[in-house]
Order: C-alpha cells, then structure tokens, then sequence
C-alpha cells in the first residue's frame, strides 16, 4: 500500500481521494480553508437542470469520510521532493511524506473591483454572480440595497474574461450557461422582473446548454442584448444607469437596471505562495498551469509521481472536473503500481 | 271576410319581413354601380330569368348540391325548404277553389283549417286534406332531422356543424315549433269539429281522448301564428337571412353581377346568402388537420356580416379555396376574405412603394422568371436552365439577381396599392423585352401574372410550358423508373384548374398513380403565403396530414409543380420530393456533342475502302 | 437668437426608458414567436426586399425590443411578403406575422388605439 | 455609493507630488481664456512659501498641434526636451505643468522614452543639433492640480472662506470635471486614477464642500481640438457640453470645478450659446452654474480679490456663488483692471442673467452687508 497526498479537496480531489481509497491507495487530502468541498460550498445550483449542489456536496464529503487522513487549515510552506516520493511542510512544523501527489488547488474568481468602471464595491446594487449564488443558496429574497424588489435586472458577461484591461485573455466557459441558469431562477422568483444579459459571444458550448438558452427566451421572455458595459453610473435612488452600445444597432444605448450582477470570470492562482509557483511548475500563456500533453498524458507534471487536476488547468464544468479526477486517479494508482518502471504514457497501453 | 284575431301576430310579423327586406334590397340596389344596375334592369327582361328560376328552384328548394354531397342533409334542407313551399301553395289553391268568391288574404291558406274545419261536401276536399297530411308529415320529418343534426352531426357524416348566435337559436327554435303547432291546432280543430285527414285526423282522435280538444284548439291556433309571426321578425337578424337572399344572389349572378375587389352590394349580398349549414367547416384542413376552429368561411362571413372581425382570424387562411369549392350557395369567399384584409391594413403610409431593383429589360423570345420562393429551392431554378439551354431557347431570366417581386404577397397582406405600383413596373420590363411567352416556376407569380397583369402575351406556368416543348418535340424525355403521386398546388387547381397538363407530362416520363385528394379536391400543403399568423407549428400538422393523405398508395415520388410546397413536403417526407420541372431536366433527352455525330458519320465510309 | 453658425445636435443614444414598447407589446400579444428570436439575421439575408430597400427584418425586432418607433414606422412598409424569411427562420418565428401586426400597431397608434 | 469603496480604490492611485521648488510651464489656451487663473497659482504657492520659477523664453508644448495632427511627433518630442532643457539649466527639477494637455504629453513621452530609450537618445540628439541644450529628466512631473491637491489642507488652513452656504450652512454642491488627458491615458499619473478621480475632489473636500458625482461625469467637454477649432465642428463640441449640463442639472450643482484649459472655457461659454440657441439656462435664477478653475477656488477661498483673479472674464456670472460662500466683492469695480482703468463690459447676453436683482433675498441680504 502506497501512499498519495492530494492538495486541495475540493470537488478533483474529494473525487479523486475516494477513488484512489477505493483502489487501495493511503489517501490525505490538504485542504487550506476549514472546510471540505472546494468551490462548490459557493454554488446552489449547477447548470445545466440546476440540480442542488447540496446533495453532491455531502456525497463527496460522504465518500472520503472513512478511511483517510484529513488535514483542513493547512498551509502548505514547503515541498521537498525525489524519485521516492515527496515531503510536504504545512503549518511550518508538521511533515507529510507521500509516493504521489496530486494538485487539486483549483482556480482564483476575478476580482470585480478591478474593473472600476463598473462601481463594484462603490455602487450599492452591483453584485457578483457568485453573491448572487448564495443569495439564492441563502433562501432569502433577492432585494436591492434599498431592500425593494428589483424590477430590472441586467447581467454583465466576461467581467474579467477575455478582456486584456482586466489582465485575462481566455474564456471562462462557465459564466455563459451560468448567467443564463441563474437569469431563469431569478425571473421565477421575481416574475414581474425585466432581466437583460449583455454579452459579447454567447458561448453554450456543452449538451443541453444551447435548450436552456432557448428555455430562457422563449419561456421566460429574458433578453438577450449583445453588448459590452462600458461604464455605469449610480443614480441617487440607487438604482443604475448603465452605458452600452446596442451592437446590432450600432447605437449606444443607456438604460437604468434596479441590479447589476456581474459574471465573473475565472482566473489562475497567481497570490503568492501558490504551489504552481513553489513547485516551479510551468504556465501556459493564459497562467493556468501548463499540462505536459494535453492529449496523451493530461494529468501529469514535469515533476515525477506529481499530477494534477481539475481548475489548476484551466476553467471547467463540474462535470468534467469529475470526470478529471476519476481518470487522474487510475493514473496515480498506475504510477503507484509499476512506480519503477513507469514513464506516463502506459496507461494507454494497460487500457488497450 | 274571414278573421280572427290569433291571426295578427303572423299579420305583423310578414309585414314587417317583407317591409324590412323591400328596403334593405332596394338600398342595395340604388348602391349598385350604374352599369350594375343596367344589368340588372336588362336581366330582367331576357331570358336569364327562366335560367335564374331554374336555379333557384333546384338549389334554394331541392338543395341540389347539398344533396349530391350529401344525401341526408340534402333531404333534410329540401323536405324543409320544399315541403314547406309546396305547403304554401298547395294551401293557396286550396282555398281559392273553396273560397273564390272572397278576398284571399296571405293567412286564409295558413289557417285555412280554423276557418274551414270542415270542408264538408266539397268533392275535393278528401284529395287535398290528404295532400296537406302529406306535405306536414314532409316537413315534419325535415323538422325532425334537423333536430337530430344538432344533436349529433356525426350522424350526418359531418365531422362539426356551426356553432349558432342567440339570435340564431331564437330563430331556429321558432320555426322549429311552426310545424309541430301547426299540427297541434289542426289535430285539435279535427277533433274538435271532425275533418282532418291520416294525419290531423289520428292526431286529433288520440289528443281528443286524452284532453278536450274544444277547449284546447283555438290556444293551439294562437301558438302556430306566434311561432310564425316571431320566425318573421327573427328572420333578418338571423341566418335565415338567406333563405330570401339566396334568390336575389342567384338572380344577381345570372344577371352577370360579380365581386369588384373592393365591398359592393354584392359583397353585402354574398354576407347575407351564408346559411351556415356548415359544409365548409369539415372542408378547412385548418379545421381538420390544423385544430383552428374559428377562422372558417361560415364564422368569417358570420364576423364579417356583424362587424366583429378579428385580424388575426382574417389573416389565419390558406386561401386554398376548399371551402369555396364545397359551398352549396358558391359564394366567392376568397374575394370577400381579400377585400376584408384590404380594410384592415390596406391604408399604409408608404404608398410611393418605389423600391423595386433597376434592372435592364434583356430582348428574348420567353422571360422566365423563377419566383422569390424558387430562390430557395434552386435544383428548380436549375431544371429550368437546363431545360431552356437543351431545347435552344432565347429566354431572359427576369429575376435572376432576385429582389423583384409579383406583387402577390403584398395583395395577401392587404397592400393593393403598393402591389399594383410594382405590377405597374414589372409590366414595363416584361413589355421592353418583346417577348411573346412568360413562363414562371411559382404558381402565386402566375397566378397574379395572368390575372393582374394584363398583359398580351402568353403567361404561362412551367408545367404547361414545359408539356408544349415535348409536344413540339423541342425535348425528348425518356421513362423514369419508379411511380409518382403529383400534388395539384392550391394556386393553379380550383381557381385556374390545370390538370391535365402535369398529368399528361408526368405521364410520358413515369408511372402515375392517382390520389384521393387531387385536382379541385387538392389540398394545401400547409405552406400558403396567404396565412400569416399560423405558426409552424399548425402548418406542419397540415403539411404531415396532407402528405400521409397523398402518399397513401405508396408512391416513390411525391412530384409538384410549386416551390412552396415542395418546401413543405421535403420537411416531413420520407420519399423524395420533386417539382416537375425537375424530373423533366432529369429524363431529358441530352443531345449528343457535334464530334461523336461526326465519328459515328465517318466509319462507314472508312469500312467501304477494304472492299 | 444669435445665428452662430453650428447647432445643437441630437442625442443619438437610444434611451431605454423614455421609449415606449408598445409596438413590442401589441405583436408580442399577437404573436409570441417574436421573443424567439437571436438576431442570427437569416431573414434579412432571404429578404427580397433588402436587395433593394434599407430593410432588415433583423433590425425592426430588435428596434421594437428598444422601443424605436420612428424607426419602425420608416422601414416597415418595405417588406413585401414574400415569406422567404419564415421559410429561412432557424428558430421558427412567424416573421411576416411580426412584420404584419407592427404594420397594424402602426396604424393603431395612428389611430391613438393602443 | 459606498464612499470606503471609492477611497479603498484611491488608495491604489497615490502618486509622488514635489512640494516645493516648481520650474513651472504655463498652458496656451489659459494665457487667452483666464490669464489670471495661472496668475493666481504663482500667488499662492508664493503665499504658502513656495518657490515656483518660470522662464520666460519657455514654449508651447505643441499640444494643440499634435492632437490637431499637424505637428510630427518627434518634433513634439524635441520641444518638449526643450522645455526639460530649460528646467535643468535653471536648477530645477519638479516640474509644474499648467495644462492637462501638456502635462498628459509630457506623461506620454517621459513614458515612451522609458520605453524605448533609443528615442529619448535621438531626442537629445535632435536637441543637441538644434540648440546646443542637454537636459535631465524631472524628478517630479506634477500637474498645478496636483500640486494645489497636495497643499489643499494648507489652504484649508489659512481660507477665510469655505465651500459653505453662508445662509443655511450647508455645505456647497460641487461638480468636478476632469481633463481628459489628465489621467485616462495613465491612470497612475493621476490622483485617483482614471475612473473615480481624487485630485479635485480632495480639494473640495478640504474647503468643505460637498461633491457630487453625476452619469456624464466622465463625458468630455467637447473641446476636442480640431472639433472646436474647425468651426464646421464646432457645433459637436457644444453638442458634448450640453449633454453634461443635461445631466448635471437635476443635482442642483452650486458650482463646477475644472483642472483643464480648455472645460472651464467651453463649459462656461457653452451655457451662454444655449441659452442663445435655445433660449434654455442651467442652475438657478436663469444665472447659469458658474465655472471655476482650481486657481480661481483656492484664491476665493484665501480671500483674493475676485476682479484681481480674474472672475469678471468669466461668462456665467460667478457672483451666485460669492455670495453664497460669503465672499465679499464690489460689483462697482468689477469691470477696472489694473490701477483702476475701465476694461469695457460685455454686451448683455439675451437669456443667460448676469445683473444681481435676479438674486433671491438670501443673497441680496449678503450684497447690503457688504
């Protein structure tokens, strides 16, 4: 029995490390915050059926309950490493040591002060999608800052994607189908609402995206307009006079909304004692960590018996990210197995 | 003189019908058009009379062409409208015979048994109470039916009959009850005084021993002229309007009256002939395949006729003219239905419609032209290319580049004037050519090109053209394998009915079978430019029940001759879908290249030298 | 007044909230296919009309959705019904129904009915 | 609005701001627009004790010309070395720039030349063949606004006068208008950056005055160079400063507050040619809002003559606010210039009010106890 330490449990690595037990694996799991399950602690509902997050957040918990080493509040100050295995400090006094480790340290949310023309953290109505979440998560209703019912609601897409101000080239992904879900939530809690999305490309890339987006239009009258916020403006009512230009019209445009929530976007950890960063690891032009071979050995790093999973490689659904951590786990316990011999690539051989 | 006082109520109520009706008539008249009106005036004094009788003795009595679509109701309609008629005159000549000496007013025949209760020794009088007996019972039956149609017009064979107004139930429920109260008092009177005969009489002996007919009679009599007297005053604000207008529409038409394109008095007259016996109800695929319940001819005339018109109703209509093709009276519903959309979004703001595209008018034998719908199935536009180009033909492709228009649309949608602005400068171009042929692949361009256009020259749709060059042997077409149904478009059955043309070229190239629903019984495709508010929703049921219909015999091919629907079988079909003018460019005979001719000249020669 | 030889200009920018929709309203009443549109613009590239007329189909949904009603007024009497849109329509909008209730909706307010 | 957000945010935009020793470079358009505005910052840093140093034989910075498109930038560049030049050879090293333009384009080249040093060195080489001048680059580059914001509180703290309603001591509505070329184009060279600016609102906030933000805040005035000097244009620029009288007005604004050459110019003309156009005033009474320069605030502030810092120049009439901040004037000498000689007054605007007895009560009260 080997052992595998994984660094962050959020949704990769609670999957992964119930996987990996499974197979027979010594699992710990490093969490930093106090809590496990990652981002999805954050979310109420997952595109693209809105299925409760709950319920998949506690079965991931559920999983990894039994059978191996927790360790919440950690932080990671150091990792030492050889062909063996690797040495891991947290909390500057405690040692791990492991034959394996897998990253699971996810991804950063922009942060949407950073786009000042759109007043959030000054202007009282501006929230984010990821408030708006745990507003919804909250159960309780969703008012203004002047605790009316909004009437208008307009949601701002690539806040801080795809956008070189903004210091982020690349596509979130998961903000289109997003806003959209929770667009269609909120006009069923506020049926009497107007709510507008400004987007620049509507991107439903995945399976039933496309029907969700046309549920939204032709159930719930929700309004597409495509356009980019230039800059809004809070008026003394509190409500907001936005700037667009009406792209298809090629005419600016301004409108007052009761709320303006904000897509952000996601973006890779750069804060400073990130372990892409201590490992030496490399990034990619877009700063999410840079994968070997996308096609052949996804998961691995430069460094032996080091992978990784998930956010740390880019934005994904919930669903991929699954799907991530069950493969990267039957690569571990590949590695683990033929350790000496191993070089990365068998796992196509063995599957064959 | 003969009077009682019951008799009022029948008094007034006829005064009052045919005073209502000598001054709605005479108003319409006086609206005629002078030469309208010259007509009418001439009419009268010609022969067309005896033809206009004829008609309205075989169709307003004997219901003819109810009869012939379908028997029960036909039977129903004339044992009523008949019966009742014969009941009159025969009561006429009845009492003039009894009574020639006195003044015959319009009651005595109706009544005549409360004042003549017993005939006495009058030697005919057996005869006639035998034949008025047989006339009631007549009536009666048709009284009977009709009540069993509302109960259940499936019996019938109707899939739905109209649903009535109040005022048409009022009136319904009055006539209904003239007979039966007309056999009450006649019943009661025979039992009262004797007379009556195998019907009145038995009646009255059955009601006599059960209830005292001497005290019950008279009442009876009062009833029968109520029922009478308020049937009259319903008449004109009901459907029974028509039972009079029928006539005068018949006369009009005979006198060679006909709808202008805009609302005349014959339009009102037209409004006023819809019986609503509901036969255009179960011809609407809308009604049938479309589950649109409200937008048929009855309810639109009906909508029309009382001044609650709802555009969207107005603007729901294939215009396939199904419903024109079964109306027993033949009123020109599809006039009427343009007219109607012309009055409610005719008045634009925009009338200097001045955007058609400047295009060069090109000197050619034929101008084809395609049609904005044929631009979206080009494999046609394609056919007819190859077609002109083997057959040697100089042709201008009017609409090439796209972007005109036939102006035909724009009727559908109500815009006549802007419609007749771009006919105006379509006609230029197609005159500059010289050409003496206009062929169009769209049945709606054709359709308009041949009646708005006025044009000398020959308009022509593409099956007729493309049968005239085989005949010429201008093409050669030789068999394709596999058997076709052909799909008569709405547009060039019922109104221009061309038939056989597309027959007869289908024929000389595959094996046709034939269809339940063709020719003036064709369905629409569901496709009609004329509808604007079904969605697709609604035309695809039509299109999917249409093309099961059509398809029934299994067919290999479905063939058109129409653009539109082409589109619109190609989406459910599971066959291939064709135009003609497609299979036509396919069995065509290539004409072989110059060289290989000259080849096949030389090698005989070439063999003679080795001799 | 002094002549100073320039003038004020008009604002261009559409103002959401002055506008009034009710052309939207009155054709989304009659004809609730309108909100399925994407603006994808394959009608106007059928249209036979904007081959020769600055007319898009495209653009009157989209400026009924604003609220332009001068602008719908000055381009809606160009289309001529061909019906080649509703056969383009990738999402199944009744186009020429849309484009025949705003020509009604114009008329209405004309006649100060809506 | 949350005000922590908006400091939390001008925390990030600070920038280093010399506080004495000024080589200082004057604008073109102020010389003609309000000659005394620049008059009166030499006044007060001399008041407050500070050394400022201008050298006559200084130049444009061909601003003007280069955002006209008429002056290549290379010889803007040597210009501006010029002007370096000058600084250095006077012993200076802060220089205090009049103009936004300017002080955006001196920001502009400093940072090309960061840049790209080989154009700095064709620069001075350029220079060199042309005058012979070497030069060292400033050590402190600060607009006058900057500078004024940085010794706001010692303003503050010699003014007899503050930006409070005398009569009902609450505190005077301002609205501030940033030069676009002050900090859009490098948000960390200005106080407060870009979006929410800091630079006159600090000033305001000393004086006791209370800001307000408004939606066309951001807008430009509508100068705009060629569009107001080509006159075929001009009606575009108007067209820019009305949309932000538009918007302003709602929030009753007692006064705007500019640090550009050319917005004060065109925001306190422009209300006059509306009202001309369209018979149509802004503010109060028909008076117009009355416009200021940063100058022109801090000297009413510190009590100097308005005529000697140059008020009466001003189209809308800036006695409202004199009178509303208690700051006493004779309306009598309002028209004498230097040593008392008559200056001519302006012909009577048809609509814009520029006499007194429109005032309301309030402030007639203040004009008797004068």
């Amino acid at each position: 029995m080997k052992s595998v330490t994984i660094i962050g449990g959020g949704v990769a690595g609670l999957e992964a490390a119930a996987r990996l037990t499974r197979m027979g694996q010594a699992v710990t799991v490093i969490e930093k915050s106090d809590q496990l399950g990652g981002r999805l602690n954050q979310w109420h509902a997952l595109f693209p059926f809105r299925t409760p997050a709950g319920p998949l957040l506690s079965k991931l918990r559920n999983n990894v309950a039994e059978g191996m080493n927790m360790i919440v509040n950690a932080n990671i100050t150091g990792v030492e490493y050889n062909d063996d295995g690797f040495a891991i400090r947290i909390n500057n006094n405690r040692m791990i040591t492991a034959n394996s480790v897998l990253l699971t340290t996810g991804f950063d949310i922009f942060d949407a002060e950073k786009k000042e023309e759109y007043g959030y953290g000054i202007y009282e109505n501006v929230i984010t999608s990821v408030e708006l979440e745990q507003m919804f998560h909250s159960g309780k209703p969703i008012l203004t800052a002047q605790g009316n019912i909004p009437s208008r609601i307009g949601f701002i897409h690539c806040v801080g994607s795809r956008d070189e101000k903004a210091g982020n080239l690349h596509c979130s992904k998961v903000c289109c189908v997003t806003a959209v879900k929770q667009a269609i939530e909120i006009k069923e809690l506020i049926p009497s609402a107007e709510i507008f999305l400004y987007y620049m490309d509507l991107r439903m890339f995945g399976r039933h995206f496309e029907e969700l987006y046309k549920e939204a239009q032709f159930k719930h009258g929700i309004q597409f307009i495509r356009a980019r916020l230039s800059e809004a403006f809070e008026n003394p009512d509190g409500t907001l006079q936005i700037r667009i230009e009406d792209t298809l019209l090629a005419k600016p445009l301004k409108m007052n909304l009761d709320m303006m929530v904000l897509m952000v976007g996601i973006q890779p950890q750069r804060k400073t004692g990130n372990l892409i960063d201590m490992l030496g690891l490399e990034r990619d032009a877009d700063g999410f960590l840079m994968q070997e071979d996308p096609y052949g050995s996804p998961f691995k790093t430069k460094i032996r018996g080091l992978y990784c999973a998930g956010g740390i490689t880019g934005p994904k659904t919930i669903e991929e990210t699954l799907i991530e951590a069950r493969a990267v786990a039957a690569e571990i316990n590949n590695y683990l197995k033929h350790k000496e011999t191993y070089t990365g690539h068998e796992h196509f051989v063995m599957e064959l | 003189m003969k009077f009682d006082l019951f008799v009022l109520p029948f008094a007034l109520g006829l005064t009052f019908l045919l005073g209502y009706l000598t001054v709605k008539y005479s108003v319409w008249y006086f609206k005629l058009e002078t030469s309208d009106r010259v007509k009418v005036r001439k009419g009268f004094s010609s022969l067309r009379v005896i033809r206009a009788l004829r008609e309205i003795f075989f169709e307003s009595l004997l219901h003819r062409r109810i009869f012939l679509k379908n028997r029960l109701l036909g039977f129903m309609h004339m044992s009523l409208a008949f019966g009742w008629f014969l009941l009159i005159a025969v009561g006429n000549l009845e009492s003039r015979i009894y009574q020639p000496a006195e003044l015959n007013l319009p009651y005595v025949p109706i009544f005549f048994k409360f004042f003549h209760a017993n005939p006495g020794a009058f030697p005919m009088h057996r005869i006639f109470s035998f034949v008025m007996d047989l006339l009631l019972l007549f009536v009666l039956t048709g009284v009977i039916l009709a009540f069993a149609k509302r109960i259940s017009s499936g019996a019938y064979g109707m899939k739905r009959t109209t649903r009535l107004m109040a005022s048409d139930r009022f009136a319904m429920t009055s006539l209904w009850l003239i007979f039966p109260l007309r056999l009450l008092a006649e019943s009661f009177t025979a039992a009262a005084y004797g007379g009556g005969d195998f019907l009145t009489g038995t009646v009255g002996n059955l009601l006599g021993n059960l209830l005292s007919a001497t005290l019950l009679y008279y009442p009876a009599w009062w009833a029968y002229s109520m029922s009478l007297g308020i049937f009259f005053i319903a008449l004109p604000f009901s459907r029974y309007m028509h039972i009079p207008t029928e006539v005068v529409l018949i006369f009009s038409r005979h006198f060679g009256l006909e709808e202008t394109g805009h609302r005349t008095p014959i339009t009102e007259i037209e409004i006023n002939s819809c019986s609503r016996c509901g036969l255009c109800l179960d011809a609407c695929q809308l009604s049938f395949a479309g589950g649109v319940h409200t937008i048929q001819s009855a309810y639109q005339l009906k909508a029309i006729r009382y001044h609650h018109i709802e555009p969207k109703d107005t603007f729901n209509c294939l215009m396939c003219r199904r419903c024109e093709n079964t109306c027993p009276v033949g009123i020109d519903i599809s006039s009427i239905r343009m007219i109607t959309r012309k009055e409610l979004n005719g008045r634009t703001p925009d009338p200097s419609f001045d955007r058609q595209p400047a295009i060069q008018t090109r000197k050619a034998d034929v101008i084809y032209f395609a049609g904005c719908m044929t631009h979206q199935t080009p494999a046609i536009k394609k056919a007819m290319q190859t077609v002109f180009k083997e057959s040697n033909i100089s042709y201008w492709f009017m609409d090439e580049l796209g972007g005109l228009c036939c102006g035909r649309p724009m009727m559908f949608a109500g815009h006549h004037q802007q419609a007749l602005l771009m006919i105006e400068k379509n006609r230029k171009l197609i005159e500059e050519s010289g050409a003496q042929t206009m062929v169009t692949s769209c049945p709606i361009c054709f359709k308009v090109f041949a009646r708005d256009y006025n044009l000398n020259i020959r308009i022509m749709h593409h099956t007729q053209y493309l049968l005239e060059l085989a005949l010429q042997k201008k093409i050669r077409l030789e068999p394709i394998a596999g058997s076709a149904v052909y799909h008569d478009p709405c547009e060039l059955s019922r109104d221009l009915t061309i038939y056989e043309e597309p027959r007869q070229l289908l024929g000389k190239m595959m094996k046709l079978t034939t269809a339940e629903f063709e020719r003036d019984n064709t369905l629409c495709c569901g496709n009609s430019l004329a509808n604007f508010s079904a969605g697709n929703d609604v035309r695809q049921s039509v299109t999917r029940d249409a093309f099961e219909k059509l398809t029934s015999q299994g067919a290999q091919y479905l063939i058109t001759s129409c653009p539109m629907c082409k589109k619109a079988f190609e989406k459910v079909a599971d066959v291939p879908v064709k135009d003609i003018a497609e299979m036509v460019s396919k069995s065509i005979h290539k004409r072989q290249p110059k060289v290989i001719a000259g080849k096949l000249k030389a090698e005989p020669s070439a063999a003679l030298t080795f001799h | 007044m002094i002549g100073f030889g320039y003038k004020i200009q008009a604002d261009r920018q559409i103002d959401y909230d002055s506008n009034n929709r009710r052309i939207l309203e009155f054709v989304r009443d009659g004809e609730p296919s309108i909100d399925w549109c994407m603006s994808c613009g394959t009608c106007a590239s059928a249209c036979t009309a904007a081959m020769t007329a600055d007319y898009s189909l495209r653009r009157l949904i989209i400026q009924a959705r604003r609220g332009m009603e001068n602008e719908i007024r000055e381009s809606v009497y160009r289309c001529r019904f061909c019906g080649k849109c509703f056969n383009a329509c990738p999402r199944g909008v009744n186009t020429r129904n849309i484009v025949y209730l705003m020509q009604l909706a114009a008329t209405k307010i004309t006649n100060h009915e809506i | 609005m949350k005000q922590e957000g908006k400091r939390r945010l001008w925390q990030e935009y600070q920038k280093e701001i010399a506080t004495d020793k000024f080589f200082y470079v004057r604008s073109c358009v102020r010389q003609n627009f309000f000659p005394a505005a620049e008059q009166t910052f030499l006044r007060i840093l001399r008041d407050l004790g500070k050394t400022v140093y201008e050298n006559p034989g200084h130049t444009t910075c061909t601003g003007i010309g280069y955002h006209s498109d008429v002056v290549p930038l290379h010889t803007t560049m040597t210009v501006v070395a010029r002007q370096f030049a000058l600084m250095t050879e006077a012993g200076y090293e802060n220089l205090a720039v009049s103009c936004i333009t300017s002080f955006g384009l001196y920001t502009e080249i400093m940072d090309t030349w960061h840049h790209f040093p080989e154009i700095e060195n064709k620069t001075r080489e350029y220079l060199r063949k042309a005058t012979g001048r070497e030069f060292t680059l400033p050590k402190n580059l600060a607009h006058a606004s900057d500078i004024l914001y940085k010794l706001r509180h010692d303003i503050a703290a010699r003014a007899p006068y503050r930006l409070i309603n005398q009569a009902t001591g609450e505190p005077l509505r301002v609205v501030e208008h940033i030069g676009c070329h002050y900090s859009k184009m490098f948000p960390h060279k200005g106080v407060g950056g870009a979006e929410y600016p800091y630079v006159l609102v600090g000033l305001v906030e000393a004086l006791g005055g209370e800001i307000i933000d408004y939606p066309e805040r951001r807008h430009c005035c509508g100068f705009g160079f060629r569009q107001y000097v080509v006159r075929a244009n001009r009606g575009y620029s108007l067209s820019c400063s009305k949309k932000k009288f538009d918007s302003m007005e709602p929030y009753r604004p007692d006064c705007i507050l500019t640090n550009c050459p050319g917005c004060p110019y065109f925001l306190d003309r422009w209300q006059y040619v509306v009202s001309e156009m369209e018979g149509r005033t802004y503010g109060v009474n028909g008076h117009g809002i009355p416009v200021l320069t940063y100058e022109e605030l801090a000297g009413l502030a510190l009590g100097y003559d308005p005529w000697d810092i140059g008020l009466q120049t001003h189209q809308v009439s800036i006695e409202p606010l004199m009178l509303k901040m208690g700051v006493p004037f004779d309306p009598s000498k309002k028209y004498l210039g230097k040593n008392g000689e008559y200056i001519g007054r302006p012909s009577k605007p048809n609509v814009l009010k520029i006499d007194m007895d429109a005032l309301n009560t309030e402030h007639r009260i203040l004009i008797t106890e004068y």
